[in-house]
């Protein structure tokens, strides 16, 4: 049975780093752009963020069709976290997102930028993954029915980015577009440490609460094994997997 | 496909003697009209702005109907005495996805006329071709979408609010392309062009989404 | 070190105000998510405590029971053979069939 | 065929969560014999019985039904089985003749034979009326066709008798009864009824087989200890 916590400590250690790294180019070595200013530094934080939910969406997807292949429910459970912590950095790409519109265009809600706009619907789409989960009692069904789910989403994810900017009239000049970029050196070198960054703590992250909800499952076993079954309370409904 | 044309024709025949999903969307779009009158306060409206009110509609009124498809097998043992005969599973997909398209054609019948008598300025009758061909390529997204959301939702126990919330956000990119390209169609000047783009987007949309829909139809019915 | 001089680290005009945000919003998320694994934490912890205590009166009991075996005390200590159990519910499920999990099941 | 049996069970289980449904479940069931499965509510006669039909994958051991193994070959089993259990299966909003010409077709069986089994359970008279205002009996009746209308080699039946009057149990008996000839698996809350009826009997409790003897040889200890 893989434990997930041994790579944990070098891993937080080293996503530590990353992101002091990435924090002190931000403030301090990277030159003020031309036409936002001190603004654009928020760019720095939103995007990876945005990027690094997205694909812990799609990374969400895979896992989810190695379930249904496999039928290893283990998949199942990698599945779940992975969605739960794009979710989670999800809401904070948004927060950010909608801060930026409020400084660079003055309100905290904006629809010229492809970006933020796909991603409201991105987010409204996987906020139902976890109710679906909760609302299904057989824990078995519960793993297929929500592997479906964001295998539907995995690709539902780039198809809307798609058409939300081709529906985009562009109201500024695409600073970097989630495909190409178009950034001079010192702001490129910036950007990728701090995507470096967020990607490691996505991963720290999701390997800590893979590692939690493993140490929960082996316990609940431990206990049923040695106190018999009677003793344990029923298992709560959850939308996390019990397997 | 024999067994698709099997289960199709029994959904027709159910729906003939329960007249339960049909009338239901044609009422809720013609209401929604008359909301939509006073809500914009405007007798007559064109362009853009009544391509999204038709599609805004449409959409909603197939959200009615994505919810009843599944319901007569869950509640009376169709889902068994399905899997119980020796067919093809993704049958039932094809027969329920096409059911849903038919009835959302025969919502259009009925509910287009409505939106063009009720609401629409510009006369409706030399928009029709290409507004019938925008609209058949969006049923085919929500027909593929709304049976994919009906049956993963029709399992669960919140069934009537789980579907039309998970479904809504994934058909938001069907309703852009679909508004965009009948946008131009109705506006004053008379018939713009049949814009492209949206149409090849919407395209794309039906056919990935069918292809992911074949893939994992059957996983929703294996127990 | 002129890194430090060159770009006034948090210019607290309005612009800095949203940076300042942005960034102050992005590591509130991250606590608030620490803040819920460490309770799941403190409960797993109760758990583990708990489960100790159970086993350490059920080896209490099992000791009473071999000093005196012959006596039979009014309410007789009955030997919870925690492997069997009356079952109700599943050991980890064995290894076979189709993808169930490992025997030290996950 | 007639040598292999025509259902194999060894070491069969199936969970729900953490609840066990069925456990450590081994029994054979030669070529049209019967087996009675005995029990209480709950003790996963109805599991048994929707494992057996294909609609649920065992968890754990081997499932082989005419020589067929589950769930990977179950395709080829599936037409060659018929359940008849609590849910009739029918559209309550379909006339009886619709249902079973719907069933038909997904069975590819001729419609002939649709009119053959009306009348022999005689049901031609009430068969265009819809099946929901029909008695709990006539409904029984109508599933009954259904259930044999594919001339199965299996047949489940789960509490077949019940809703059924005396007169009704007879216009049913050639279809699922011993005559037909049929493998047979019946479960039935009336223990005597079903052990006349069987070869076999297993008996079930919180989903473990406590007996898996011949008929002849289940004594009313045996019996009780199912239901104490």
């Amino acid at each position: 049975m893989p434990t997930y916590g041994k790579g944990l400590r070098g891993l937080s250690i080293l996503t530590f780093v990353t992101i002091a790294v990435a924090l002190i180019l931000v403030f301090f070595y990277v030159p003020l752009d031309a036409t936002q200013g001190f603004i654009q530094k928020i760019f720095y934080i939103h995007v990876p963020l945005a990027i690094v939910s997205l694909c812990g969406f799609v990374f969400g997807g895979v896992l989810a069709v190695m379930h249904l292949r496999t039928g290893d429910r283990r998949y199942d459970l990698r599945s779940y976290v992975a969605i739960h912590m794009a979710l989670i950095f999800g809401v904070a790409a948004l927060l950010a997102g909608s801060i930026w519109a409020k400084a660079s265009w003055g309100h905290w809600w904006v629809w010229n930028d492809p970006t933020l706009v796909s991603y409201l619907i991105v987010l409204l789409m996987f906020a139902t993954y976890t109710p679906l989960r909760f609302s299904i009692e057989d824990p078995e069904r519960q793993a297929r029915y929500a592997s479906v789910f964001a295998i539907v989403g995995g690709a539902f994810v780039p198809l809307n980015f798609i058409a939300v900017r081709a529906a985009q009239e562009y109201v500024h000049p695409r600073v970097l577009t989630l495909t190409g970029s178009n950034l001079p050196g010192p702001m490129l070198l910036t950007f990728l440490v701090s995507l470096l960054g967020i990607t490691l703590l996505y991963i720290t992250l999701w390997k800590y609460e893979m590692a939690a909800k493993n140490t929960r499952i082996q316990m609940r076993a431990l206990r049923r094994r040695l106190l018999g079954d009677d003793d344990i309370s029923p298992l709560q409904r959850s939308a996390a997997p019990s397997l | 496909m024999k067994t698709a044309f099997t289960v199709l024709r029994k959904d027709l025949l159910l729906e003939l003697r329960t007249l339960e999903t049909l009338p239901a969307m044609a009422l809720f779009s013609i209401s929604t009209f008359v909301i939509f009158h006073f809500g914009l306060n405007q007798d007559t409206i064109h362009g853009q702005l009544a391509a999204g009110v038709l599609t805004a509609t449409l959409l909603f009124a197939g959200i009615l109907g994505v919810n009843r498809l599944f319901v007569a097998e869950r509640e009376q043992g169709g889902f068994d005495a399905f899997l119980l005969a020796p067919v093809d599973r993704s049958s039932l997909l094809l027969a329920k996805a096409t059911a849903l398209f038919l009835f959302l054609v025969a919502l259009e019948v009925i509910a287009v006329p409505a939106f063009g008598v009720l609401l629409l300025g510009p006369p409706l009758g030399p928009r029709l071709p290409s507004l019938i061909v925008v609209l058949a390529l969006a049923d085919l997204g929500i027909a593929v979408i709304g049976t994919l959301v009906s049956a993963l939702a029709v399992q669960t126990r919140a069934r009537d609010v789980i579907g039309p919330v998970m479904g809504l956000p994934l058909l938001i990119p069907a309703l852009i392309a679909t508004a965009r390209a009948i946008g131009p169609l109705l506006g004053t000047v008379g018939p713009g062009s049949l814009p492209g783009k949206w149409l090849l987007i919407l395209a794309l949309y039906d056919l990935v989404f069918a292809l992911v829909a074949y893939a994992v139809f059957d996983f929703l019915l294996e127990d | 070190m002129t890194l430090l001089g060159i770009a006034p680290a948090l210019p607290l005009h309005a612009a800095g105000k949203y940076v300042a945000g942005a960034y102050i919003v992005f590591v509130l998320v991250i606590l608030i998510y620490v803040a819920i694994m460490a309770v799941r934490l403190g409960r797993m912890e109760r758990q583990l405590v708990e489960l100790n205590r159970d086993l350490e009166r059920r080896d209490q009991a099992a000791t009473e029971q071999d000093r005196d075996p012959g006596s039979t005390s009014a309410e007789p200590e009955s030997e919870p053979d925690a492997a069997t159990g009356s079952d109700a519910h599943r050991e980890p499920a064995p290894v076979s069939g189709s993808g169930r999990l490992g025997d030290s099941s996950l | 065929m007639a040598d292999t049996p025509a259902i194999e069970l060894r070491g069969v289980a199936r969970y729900f969560g953490e609840r066990i449904a069925l456990r450590d479940l081994s029994v054979t069931v030669p070529a049209g014999a019967t087996l009675a499965v005995l029990g209480r509510n709950g003790a996963g006669k109805s599991t048994l019985l929707r494992v057996l039909a294909t609609l649920l994958r065992q968890h754990a051991g081997e499932v082989v039904l005419l020589g067929e193994p589950l769930p990977k070959r179950a395709f080829a089993v599936r037409g060659r089985l018929g359940l008849l259990a609590h849910e009739p299966l029918l559209y309550r909003d379909l006339s009886g003749r619709e249902n079973l010409r719907y069933h038909a077709r997904l069975h590819g069986v001729d419609p002939e034979r649709v009119e053959e089994l009306l009348s022999a359970v005689r049901m031609e008279r009430r068969a265009d009326e819809p099946v929901r205002l029909l008695s709990r009996g006539m409904v029984q009746r109508v599933a009954v066709c259904r259930a044999v209308l594919h001339d199965p080699e299996i047949l489940l039946l789960d509490e077949a008798r019940a809703n059924l009057d005396p007169g009704a149990s007879e216009l049913v008996e050639p279809l699922v009864g011993r005559p037909a000839g049929r493998t047979r698996v019946i479960t039935s809350h009336d223990p005597q009824a079903a052990l006349a009826e069987a070869d076999l009997a297993l008996g079930l409790r919180d989903g473990r087989p406590t007996f898996s003897l011949p008929a002849s040889e289940v004594t009313p200890a045996h019996v009780r200890e199912l239901y104490s």
